[in-house]
């Protein structure tokens, strides 16, 4: 437990006995005869029971949907059924979770101070002759990971997700080396690079859309190729996303006058 | 074979039920973090015995990997004030 | 009693532990530990139950749910680590309780 | 003007829908082209057109106010001149029309990430470490909300094979898999809809968020997971739960009234006031469980179709009528903040005759919560009290009436202090016009919704989920 001991944190200590009538008085009281956690602990106990008797309850063989979707395989596409459910079938929810991953860097930019190149390693530190030489002869490894796994997404284990987990890796060791100045991305090239992948599915998703009156049903004929454009972009803007989720955060340093805005406003009384 | 299998899968999901408590109830926040990369690459394996090669990739790419530097940078951050350089030993990922 | 039960009990057990620690603990980081134990219990089971059959292959639809699934809760570990380290920067807590008040809060 | 663009445009689609939907009936869209235990559907029926067209009022009017906002800066202007503020708020509005259509349960999963991935964010633009902290809270909330909800998504795959609403309504049985699967995922979704006592992370969040995104959290956000609730216990667990737990739900929903509206009564700062009205409105809706499902077997079986409808219909127009009354009260709350620099309530003594129509349409909003004539409020009251009378359940009649003196006690608390007394010696700022009308043209039409009377009664009847079939409860 990190507890921090600094002179600045007291006042935010000792405001909550202030605060603190009614409901949280009786928080405290049950906190120090631990009657609330021996009760949570008693509903956790009964929850694993509950699902224990779940799990062994559940039918024992099941193919699931797994038939349905070998009888569609051969108008998905794509020759791995793990992809066709991604990208085709269940395309929709992908399309959501590119939003997702967008946003979460989008959250994590709003947070950003000032610019700051990562501290982690400043030139002439130890280590550095490692890292560089881990640059040197990683990178090119990575990128060729990457393109890999792209490519094997269409019939083996691999995808979209993975590849711009591997070009994230790659990102990783160049921001730490010092070799990519995070900061130094001009703006409309972070945004771009940022939602790209999103913008690609959309534009495919609507002229799609347009030609087939039905969201996301690709023609069949172009569903293969329409499902690698998908994948290339959304595995580059996986990595962008994932490095600025690395790279783009706060920079940490406590300053005195943050102290006083967390004093600007109340927490509700209860 | 089904007999060795068997004592594998129970090993393994011992050793992930191990872990799962011992970052959950250790008290220096660094080593809980290692532990969960290292609970992590445990699920990859029992993703790979679950016949998911898909979700082992992306377990020990993302999951163990991403998280991971995230989880020791954030450490590193609120250790001190000023970030000190030894997070970097977790870039494998 | 086979093994996708024996995967899918595993998955149970650790989302029980990934609850019961993601409310009693107050620091922030390990309930973000705590919340990724509780989504690999999940993930975890839905892979068991997909692989119920011996010999075939397993059903891609709960595979392509994990997939999702994880990159779901990547993002918001990454940013609830961002949205801690600012909250950390500006306040100096690390807790959204003090822990030195009690050890047994009830946030959740 | 690019914003105005896409406000409009998505405002034409969901006017086009609403009219299909009018004319035609609900709609179900093969989303991939591929049908339901393999693909998703999406489906529009009037409930969910309605959840659509009241989403558009309010984004639409709250987008005009924070343009006006960020076109007259005085100072503080709550973060709405970020960069990420357009986008989030349309990814926002995108989320919540991606909510009210979908009906596969996993897919309602993400769009239920996306929605707190874009109101987080929204809400820590304020910048205050009161808003960092209340944005860890309520992602902590959801995070923890949505893992339970996950389980259960899994729970009823394993035993299912299929993900679509209707689909799980016709095959659920009892067994412990279906009951540990609705145990999780009504306990998940009641986390993020703040039911008693399950709110304490509420009030901070909508409290300490700027005014115009308070008005989405309080009017729209929480209404998400209250819809999907009702999506799920009148579609998918209609045949498997039961009079007592629809009870247990009204039980807290009651609870909640009444301790949200104390609690109103006792915060200082006015935002704050607004959120724990929040907090005791939810309650009135999960009266919805009760009165449906304690209906079927209270209700002789002759009239029952009419008094059930009457009762679910009653609870969606009360939570229309709230959704649009709350974000007028927030949006009316930061016009007097603007004007004050604070929300304090005793700072902001005698504001009324500086901000009439701020204060006006905070009235106005007061009239809908407290449910008199002739709001939108006392349209779905009046719905609900004759239904819980009709299905001989007049308990919860009580609580509704009891409800609606304590609001009325909250809202005159506020307007005392802002009209009644005066104060000499006091300066306001200048609060920009359209940020004020905005405020008023929200609490008009939640008091046009209760005039207007039959149409939103038919369109909400268009598909109605609260119609049970002989044998198999609500299934459409």
């Amino acid at each position: 437990m990190t507890s921090n001991k600094s002179p600045t944190t007291e006042p935010a200590s000792t405001r909550r006995p202030k605060s603190s009538s009614g409901a949280a008085g009786v928080r405290e009281f049950a906190a120090e005869i631990g009657f609330a956690r021996v009760a949570f602990n008693l509903l956790v106990v009964l929850l694993l029971g509950l699902l224990f008797w779940t799990v062994l309850d559940l039918p024992p063989q099941s193919a699931g949907l797994h038939a349905k979707v070998k009888a569609h395989m051969h108008v998905s596409g794509v020759a791995s059924p793990i992809t066709a459910v991604l990208l085709n079938f269940r395309g929709y929810d992908t399309l959501l979770e590119i939003v997702v991953l967008l946003l979460a860097s989008i959250g994590c930019l709003i947070l950003r101070d000032a610019p700051q190149s990562h501290p982690a390693l400043a030139p002439g530190r130890p280590g550095k002759w490692v890292l560089d030489g881990m640059i040197h002869v990683l990178i090119p490894v990575m990128l060729l990971t990457a393109g890999y796994l792209l490519w094997a997404g269409d019939h083996a284990p691999g995808g979209a997700f993975q590849a711009g987990a591997v070009l994230a890796a790659a990102g990783f060791l160049l921001v730490l080396g010092n070799r990519m100045r995070f900061w130094r991305t001009p703006e409309w090239l972070l945004r771009l690079s940022l939602s790209f992948g999103m913008i690609v599915f959309v534009l495919v998703a609507s002229v799609v859309t347009i030609l087939t009156k039905n969201l996301l049903q690709y023609p069949e004929n172009y569903a293969g190729i329409l499902i690698l454009l998908i994948e290339i972009s959304v595995a580059g803007s996986i990595g962008c996303v994932l490095i600025t989720l690395f790279a783009g955060h706060p920079p940490v340093t406590r300053t005195p006058a943050a102290d006083q805005l967390w004093h600007s406003n109340d927490e509700p009384k209860e | 074979m089904t007999a060795l299998t068997w004592i594998f899968d129970g090993l393994l999901t011992a050793a992930m039920v191990y872990l799962a408590w011992s970052l959950l109830s250790e008290r220096d926040l660094f080593k809980a973090v290692v532990l969960f990369i290292a609970f992590g690459l445990l699920m990859a394996l029992a993703w790979v015995r679950l016949r998911a090669p898909d979700i082992a990739l992306a377990e020990a790419a993302i999951s163990a990997g991403l998280s991971g530097v995230l989880l020791l940078d954030a450490v590193g951050a609120i250790r001190s004030p000023n970030p000190v350089p030894e997070d970097t030993s977790s870039d494998s990922g | 009693m086979n093994q996708p039960t024996w995967y899918a009990l595993t998955g149970v057990i650790l989302f029980s532990m990934g609850i019961h620690a993601f409310v009693i603990r107050t620091h922030l980081v390990r309930r973000i530990l705590a919340f990724n134990i509780m989504g690999s219990g999940v993930f975890l089971l839905l892979v068991a139950i997909a692989h119920r059959i011996p010999g075939a292959a397993p059903d891609p639809v709960p595979h392509a749910l994990v997939l999702t699934g994880i990159v779901v809760s990547v993002s918001f570990t990454a940013f609830g680590l961002v949205l801690l380290k600012k909250i950390y920067a500006k306040t100096g807590k690390t807790a959204l309780i003090d822990p030195t008040e009690s050890t047994s809060d009830q946030t959740n | 003007m690019l914003v105005s663009a896409g406000a409009v445009s998505t405002l034409v689609c969901v006017g086009g829908l609403l009219r299909r939907v009018w004319l035609t009936g609900p709609i179900r869209h093969t989303v991939g082209g591929w049908s339901s235990p393999l693909g998703i559907e999406l489906y529009a029926d009037g409930l969910s057109t309605a959840l659509l067209a009241v989403t558009a009022v309010i984004m639409g009017t709250a987008g005009f106010y924070v343009v006006d906002a960020i076109r007259h800066k005085n100072g503080h202007t709550e973060g709405y001149d970020s960069d990420f503020f357009w986008p989030l708020w349309f990814f926002l509005w995108t989320t919540f029309n991606a909510v009210f259509l979908s009906r596969d349960v996993f897919n309602l999963y993400i769009t239920l990430e996306l929605l707190v991935l874009c109101a987080v964010p929204l809400l820590i633009l304020a910048g205050s470490g009161a808003a960092l902290i209340a944005g860890m809270r309520y992602l902590l909330v959801a995070m923890l909300g949505s893992m339970c909800y996950l389980l259960g998504v899994a729970l009823l795959y394993a035993q299912y094979d299929t993900l679509s609403i209707p689909q799980l309504g016709a095959l659920m049985v009892s067994s412990p898999g279906t009951a540990a699967a609705v145990v999780l995922m009504t306990l998940g979704l009641l986390l993020k809809t703040a039911l008693f006592p399950l709110h304490f992370w509420l009030p901070s969040a909508h409290g300490n968020a700027p005014a115009a995104v308070s008005a989405l959290l309080s009017g729209l956000v929480v209404k998400a997971s209250f819809y999907l609730l009702v999506r799920l216990w009148f579609g998918a667990f209609a045949g498997i739960v039961s009079v007592g737990a629809g009870n247990f739900l009204g039980l807290l929903g009651s609870l909640a009234i009444i301790w949200g509206s104390l609690l109103a009564l006792r915060q200082q700062r006015l935002k704050l006031v607004i959120a724990y009205s929040t907090v005791a409105q939810i309650g009135y809706f999960f009266l919805l469980f009760p009165l449906v499902i304690g209906g079927t077997q209270l209700c002789a079986p002759s009239d029952r179709v009419d008094w059930l409808t009457m009762a679910g219909s009653g609870a969606m127009y009360f939570m229309l009528s709230h959704a649009l009354a709350k974000a007028a009260m927030f949006l009316a709350a930061g016009c007097i903040a603007h004007a004050a620099a604070s929300d304090r309530l005793n700072e902001v003594i005698g504001i009324g005759r500086y901000l009439p129509v701020s204060v006006f349409a905070f009235a106005l909003a007061g009239v809908s919560l407290m449910g008199l004539p002739p709001s939108g409020g006392f349209v779905g009251k009046w719905m609900m009290l004759k239904a819980a009378f009709a299905t001989n359940q007049w308990w919860w009649a009580m609580v509704i009436s009891l409800g609606g003196l304590l609001a009325a006690a909250y809202v005159f608390m506020v307007l005392k202090q802002t009209v009644v007394f005066r104060l000499v010696d006091i300066r306001f700022y200048e609060v920009p016009r359209g940020m004020q009308w905005a405020a008023l043209l929200l609490a008009l039409f939640s008091l046009l919704l209760g005039v207007s009377g039959q149409v939103p009664l038919d369109l909400l009847a268009v598909g109605s989920p609260f119609s049970p079939r002989a044998g198999q409860g609500w299934l459409p």
